[in-house]
């Protein structure tokens, strides 16, 4: 029984509850339950990282008749991944929202989404999952209103909540199936038994694209740029950084290990298409943003397109020790674009706040008023571009070489004119702040804690994942030893 | 952690921790600034000075860390390295003293002088990458570390000269990574090793091969300013003067020269290249642009322009002795790497200071100037000389050995008339520049700085154009000695060629 | 147990399938919400069918705490986009930004 | 044997007629009183299923307070649709969404016959380990209380977020027939069955949601009367109120982590008092947020808390 996993998920639940009870307090305990939040993140994946691997078997009930939690070393990544992004984003939100009562209001929503995401990362049975889902696509929705008073911000979150709904719903309909053919929830059960029938296929047809809705996949994004580009500068983060992630990991925890006999290289290949024009076409529409909060959540579409277009490249790779290789490439780029983009988003808001808009064609002096947080905006846009030493450029050094490898050099055409849109758009942006206003005197200083937060997410996902990417593989490595990857 | 690994970490330490502190000074604190920038270009030389003794003594430097399965971060440091990287720490420490006074009073220096020091870095870096990987990531780097340099000003222009700048350099850098990362699947890690690795490695397809070197040549080729990927270069002359000098000297067209240099001797290896048939063309590329950059050159009136255009020509130089079989071509080539870096910036300094002091920017403005600044436009004629190819000066000794290489691969028939054609060209823009400054009457300026020194200027501006001058006098004139470029680049010639 | 639960099952996937359906179409929002609510009843059909097990038998209780979860979520969240709706009719009909629509 | 099956195929094209009714009728009220007497017509599904607990947890939620809400909704919504696609795109369209939906129904008569999978037959083998005696009861509040847990967290979040929206809905006169007398009977007697409801839950259908849901009807009855009399909730009684219930839980949940156990896993002898205790609290709770669901925004306006100056420094 490891309690860890319990600590993980129970914490954000009673900071949500502790908030409501005790607004006055809630800015500080906020804070707490992001350093404990990130300390618990620490430990696990220091503990997946020596071999020892995590399961809880809640009400003591074996998982079938009862629900388990397990972490792997996947779930170990993504677990440190959230704790760092809410960590940041929550130092930025005490900042961020100056009217007290709305930070009042944000906190309790702010933490059950929290453990939304962390329930669904540690959970180990379907219609669990299901809740999770739900959890994570109301909480969200909710969290979009935070603050707003604005139509378009209202409008936005109904259609976010909505098509979250339909998702969620296409997901039971999937659970449903399994559960008729094979008797069971649970995913450890499920991964021996899955077999290929008319059933089965439906069934992950039906969990999958209740999943892509949520992953906001061509054609099924229309959704997002609304929702990410109108909520406020945290929520975006997270809703960018975190919940569309989510989302994807469930996937590949669904075609990997669960469904692994049922996908077929051509079910790849269409996966890997939309990607490819996720990847083009948010670009493109990335460029003609005219507001930076956009311009972010267009890249969003076009970096979750990377992650799919990953997929038919990891499925046609011949043997177990490259796929692993390539895997951690995948979980890298997941990784280093959620930490750049709630860098590129928390850096937007700063700008946002000051100067009252985020139109890119009166962005002129932000680099001389918001020195740090343009530079932070600069180092995401680096991470997300792909270039070095990000993680993402070794992921897409991997991306590409395996596409070589394994003789699709189509994917690769796809990820370097996706690469070279995305500078483009970057060069736009950078363009537009370096340009300087005339001589009158600057405004008012910015505070470090408003902006600290998305230059060190940057440097984390610029540097930090850059160099340090070698140990990614040796816990995967680790905690894959028991599981089916 | 031995010396061998701590002393390439250290020499990329030694500008990169400034850099890194400079960024986070307020803009007041000038002095500590400057502080922090001499104190790492002097610990720089003198860590260089160390590093050159040892690989001398054939100590081995490498420093290995693991980035990813099969990705190695390697920074290794051999003779041609230490070229690179003595050239570009002492034009650093030069530079930092010229733009420490040229910028004096200007807004946002805590930026430019920490993007400044991480160009250097990356520069650094860049000669010290042990493999192809190592190598592309720099090279990245220090597109990255320039923008903001080339952007420094903020006006429209060079917001979009910077933009040119960067969007020709990411393409380049894709190609580069195209060509880096297919070949790393064929070839294996492709760790630099003097006289190739891939005449070894049993089972490559020539052709696979040829088009590899295609698009490494095509990704190096944007930096180097090989025609038709120069295009950003005369626009990316909006940069302060001091940015100019390193992007011109130094910095990115160097890296791109260097690039083709390790490319073609210590990753395909010279003789593999020649047996492939890929030479040839580079070679013709090459001599192109020598031609056509000095052409372009005689039209330009803006100075810095025509300065640019020279540049254009002159890199490929290096690429053209790359492109020749034999070791008297390859000690041309490479030696022309420093030598033109040593000339290309005292002509910048001094451009900047024409500029900076009375306003100057166009050749038809420079009538009598030297009377005016005798200590700067001495350095500039010394320069613009070695740039002909006059001896003493060191322009001489690499387009010397570049013909007698020529000479010995039986080359000569083209190669020969290429280097007089350009050293014509050359004079032909060079010397109407120096006519007017010291020989037709004075003008009125369009403006008078910093006329209260008792120099022409101020100091930190008069100076590094005198002394870089006289270096490249000395290395032309003292080419024989111990040390000296000609003789290192003589070791890394017989190196390569397994002599 | 003769084919009670099939039918039962197959008109939960054609309830599901026709909400579905309906709930995409460019609609006021209460028409979508009633077309999300029907399409998981659809869903909850084919579960508690699934866990029929005849006049004599008990049926398997696990489907049934589903459903139940399930039926109290749908009401969670039609309850929230209700009052979304509510809010913006609420609003006075300002400019909207007509080129931050996708 | 034979009667059932006609009964059964009756149902089913009810269900089906009302669904395609509630889908398609041209005026949205029709299409909100057919989808209530859809959700009634569901209730009785569930009836003849053997899934009591859902027959009345759909009369109540399904059918009543979605109902109620959607009613209370149609003053502001925005007439019907703008003008539909053409016709062609139209057809097909609907002749893909046909060929899908038939095939998934083949898919799902595929699934038969259903056998028991492991987790049934464990139900029932450790039903007497779980405190109650009803297995529905059993597995929401033991074998499966994470999820119960997780979708209180969902009510709290739906409420959450009505709260931060804006002032609730007024009572008007859409229940005008419903008299002040009735409201009078109905609302204790709503009250009395709320209670039996949570009691009966241990051995019987019914339990804390249905039970908070019939409390929630209560106050909707109450609402609809246009009472002033609904009893004004303080602040600090507001957030008890959605507090108390996962509060409890995760109470009760993490004890048992001292004991080194799992979370959640109750000792098996007070199983029972536990689960009741869980029920209790979270009825409150459960009708505290499905009123607030339905009322559609915050009793005051100044929710969360009550601040002198809402600029105050953190």
């Amino acid at each position: 029984m490891s309690t860890i996993l319990i600590v993980v998920v129970i914490v954000p639940l009673l900071a949500s509850l502790t908030c409501l009870m005790l607004p006055r307090l809630s800015d500080r305990l906020s804070l707490g339950t992001g350093l404990v939040q990130l300390i618990t993140g620490g430990l696990l994946i220091q503990s997946l990282a020596s071999g020892i691997s995590h399961f809880h078997e809640l009400g003591g009930w074996s998982p079938g008749l009862g629900i388990a939690l397990r972490a792997d070393a996947l779930a170990g990544a993504l677990v440190l991944l959230c704790a760092i992004v809410s960590l940041a984003a929550t130092v930025y939100a005490r900042r961020y929202f100056t009217c007290v009562e709305t930070r009042y209001r944000f906190w309790p929503l702010w933490w059950l989404l929290s453990t939304a995401i962390y329930a669904l990362l540690l959970s180990a049975d379907l219609f669990n999952l299901y809740v999770t889902l739900e959890l994570l696509g109301l909480s969200a929705a909710a969290l979009c209103t935070i603050g707003a008073a604005k139509t378009e911000a209202l409008r936005s979150a109904l259609r976010y909540l909505m098509l979250g709904l339909v998702g969620s719903l296409l997901f039971l309909a999937g659970v449903s199936m399994v559960y008729a053919e094979y008797g069971t929830l649970s995913l450890m059960a499920l991964a021996g038994q899955i077999a290929q029938t008319p059933a089965t296929l439906v069934a992950l047809l039906l969990l999958s694209s209740g999943l892509l809705v949520k992953c906001a996949l061509v054609p099924l994004h229309f959704w997002l740029p609304a929702a990410h580009g109108s909520a406020p500068a945290p929520v975006s983060a997270v809703l960018s950084a975190l919940v569309v992630k989510v989302a994807f990991y469930l996937l590949l925890r669904l075609w990997f290990e669960l469904f692994s006999p049922v996908m077929t290289s051509l079910f790849a290949t269409l996966i890997g298409g939309l990607g490819a024009i996720a990847v083009i076409w948010g670009s493109l529409r990335a460029l003609t943003a005219a507001r930076l909060k956009l311009l972010a959540a267009y890249s969003t579409l076009s970096q979750m397109g990377y992650l799919f277009v990953f997929i038919p490249v990891l499925a046609a790779l011949p043997d177990e020790e490259t796929r692993q290789l390539g895997f951690g490439a995948l979980v890298l780029f997941a990784l280093s674009h959620g930490i750049a983009k709630a860098a590129l988003f928390l850096g937007i808001g700063v700008i946002q706040l000051q100067v009252g808009h985020d139109r890119i064609d009166q962005l002129a002096g932000s680099a001389q008023r918001f020195p740090i947080a343009f530079f932070a905006i600069g180092l995401a846009g680096v991470a997300l571009v792909g270039l070095p030493p990000s993680g993402a450029f070794l992921a897409k050094w991997s991306l590409i070489s395996n596409s070589l490898l394994t003789g699709q050099w189509w994917w690769m055409v796809v990820t370097l004119t996706g690469t070279l849109l995305a500078a483009a758009y970057f060069i736009r942006v950078l363009g537009a702040g370096f340009v300087t206003l005339g001589p009158e005197a600057p405004v008012k200083g910015v505070g470090v804690s408003l902006q600290a937060p998305a230059l060190v997410l940057a440097c984390l996902a610029t540097f930090g994942l850059g160099l340090g990417a070698a140990s990614l593989w040796d816990v995967l490595a680790m905690g894959s030893a028991g599981g089916q990857l | 952690m031995s010396m061998g690994e701590l002393l390439p970490l250290m020499i990329l330490c030694s500008s990169l921790i400034p850099g890194l502190i400079i960024f986070a000074l307020s803009e007041e604190q000038h002095r500590l600034r400057s502080g922090l920038n001499m104190v790492g270009a002097v610990a720089k030389l003198l860590l260089v000075a160390g590093l050159i003794w040892g690989v001398y003594q054939e100590q081995v430097f490498e420093a290995r860390w693991t980035l990813a399965p099969g990705l190695d971060f390697v920074l290794h440091v051999d003779a041609l390295s230490v070229l690179f990287v003595s050239l570009s720490t002492l034009l650093w420490l030069v530079t930092t003293v010229y733009a420490i006074g040229y910028l004096e009073d200007s807004p946002d220096r805590s930026r430019f002088f920490g993007f400044f020091s991480l160009c250097v870095t990356a520069t650094v870096g860049l000669a010290m990458a042990g493999n192809l990987f190592t190598f592309v990531v720099f090279y990245e780097a220090l597109t990255l570390a320039t923008y903001p340099l080339v952007a420094h000003k903020g006006t429209p222009e060079a917001v979009r000269g910077a933009r040119i700048y960067l969007g020709y350099t990411l393409a380049g850098g894709l190609l580069l990574l195209i060509g880096a990362v297919w070949l790393r699947t064929l070839a294996g890690p492709l760790e630099f090793s003097e006289g190739g690795i891939l005449g070894d490695i049993p089972g490559l397809d020539p052709d696979n091969l040829r088009w590899i070197f295609l698009l490494l040549m095509a990704g190096l080729g944007v930096k180097a300013a090989l025609f038709p990927l120069h295009g950003w270069l005369p626009r990316a002359m909006v940069a302060p003067a001091p940015v100019s000098a390193l992007l011109h000297a130094v910095a990115v067209v160097k890296a791109g020269a260097f690039g083709i240099v390790r490319v073609v001797y210590d990753v395909y290896g010279v003789e593999f290249s020649a047996h492939l048939g890929v030479l040839v063309p580079l070679g013709m590329l090459a001599a192109f642009t020598i031609v056509y950059g000095s052409v372009r050159a005689l039209s330009q009136d803006h100075l810095k322009k025509r300065l640019a255009y020279s540049t254009v020509s002159q890199v490929s130089y290096i690429a053209l002795g790359a492109s020749i079989l034999g070791p008297l071509a390859t000690i041309g080539g490479v030696v022309h790497l420093v030598h033109q870096g040593i000339m290309k910036i005292t002509l910048f300094f001094a451009a900047g200071n024409y500029a900076e002091t009375l306003g100057v920017h166009r050749v038809s403005e420079m009538d009598g100037i030297g009377r005016r600044m005798p200590a700067t436009t001495l350095a500039f004629t010394v320069a613009a000389l070695g740039m002909i190819g006059l001896p003493p000066v060191a322009g001489f000794i690499s387009k010397w050995y570049l013909g007698l290489g020529a000479l010995e691969a039986s080359q000569g028939i083209w190669v020969i008339p290429v280097l007089v054609a350009s050293s014509l060209l050359n004079a032909a823009y060079f010397l109407p520049i120096l006519y007017r400054a010291w020989f037709m009457p004075q003008r009125d300026w369009p403006r008078q700085m910093h006329i209260g020194y008792r120099g022409e200027t101020l100091p930190s501006l008069q100076w590094p154009p005198v002394i870089t001058a006289t270096l490249a006098l000395l290395v032309g004139g003292l080419a024989a000695a111990p040390f000296s470029p000609l003789e290192w680049v003589e070791l890394i010639a017989l190196r390569e060629y397994r002599l | 147990m003769g084919s009670s639960p099939l039918l039962y099952a197959v008109t939960g996937a054609l309830i599901f399938g026709i909400g579905l359906l309906a709930s995409l179409r460019d609609e006021a929002l209460l028409a979508r919400i009633i077309a999300i609510n029907i399409s998981g009843v659809g869903v909850f059909l084919m579960l508690v069918s699934f866990a029929y097990r005849g006049f004599e038998l008990a049926p398997d209780p696990i489907p049934h705490a589903l459903v139940l979860t399930g039926i109290v979520v749908a009401v969670a969240a039609s309850g929230l986009a209700l009052a979304l709706e509510k809010r913006l009719a609420e609003l006075p009909k300002s400019k909207t930004h007509k080129e931050d629509s996708p | 044997m034979m009667i059932w099956s006609v009964i059964d195929i009756l149902i089913c094209a009810l269900v089906v007629a009302l669904a395609m009714a509630a889908l398609y009728a041209p005026a949205l009220r029709q299409r909100v009183m057919f989808f209530i007497a859809f959700g009634l017509v569901v209730a009785i599904t569930w009836a003849r299923l053997h899934a009591p607990d859902l027959a009345l947890a759909e009369a109540i939620i399904g059918a009543g307070l979605t109902g109620a809400m959607l009613l209370m909704s149609l003053d502001h919504t925005s007439d019907m649709p703008r003008e539909p696609a053409s016709y062609g795109l139209r057809i097909g369209s609907a002749a893909m969404g046909g060929v899908l939906i038939l095939g998934l129904m083949m898919i799902v008569s595929s699934l038969y016959p259903i056998h028991d999978g492991a987790p049934t037959l464990a139900v029932s083998q450790r039903q007497v380990e779980s405190g109650v005696s009803h297995p529905v009861t059993a597995v929401l509040l033991n074998f499966r209380a994470w999820d119960t847990l997780l979708e209180l967290a969902v009510l709290l979040s739906a409420a959450l977020g009505i709260l931060n929206l804006g002032p609730a809905r007024r009572s008007c006169g859409h229940a005008a027939s419903l008299t002040d007398g009735l409201a009078r009977v109905l609302v204790p007697l709503l009250i009395l069955s709320a209670g039996y409801l949570l009691w009966k839950g241990a051995f019987a259908p019914g339990g804390a949601f249905q039970a908070g849901a019939v409390l929630a009807s209560a106050a909707v009855v109450i609402h609809l009367t246009g009472w002033e009399k609904l009893p004004r909730v303080g602040l600090r009684s507001l957030r008890l109120l959605l507090l108390v219930g996962p509060t409890l839980f995760v109470a009760v949940g993490l004890l048992p982590l001292l004991n080194g156990q799992a979370f959640l896993q109750y000792p098996v002898e007070l199983a029972g008092l536990l689960i009741l205790l869980i029920e209790s609290a979270a009825m409150v709770s459960i009708a505290g947020m499905l009123t607030l669901v339905y009322l559609g925004g915050h009793p005051h306006a100044n929710w969360p808390i009550e601040l002198v100056n809402p600029k105050e420094p953190m």
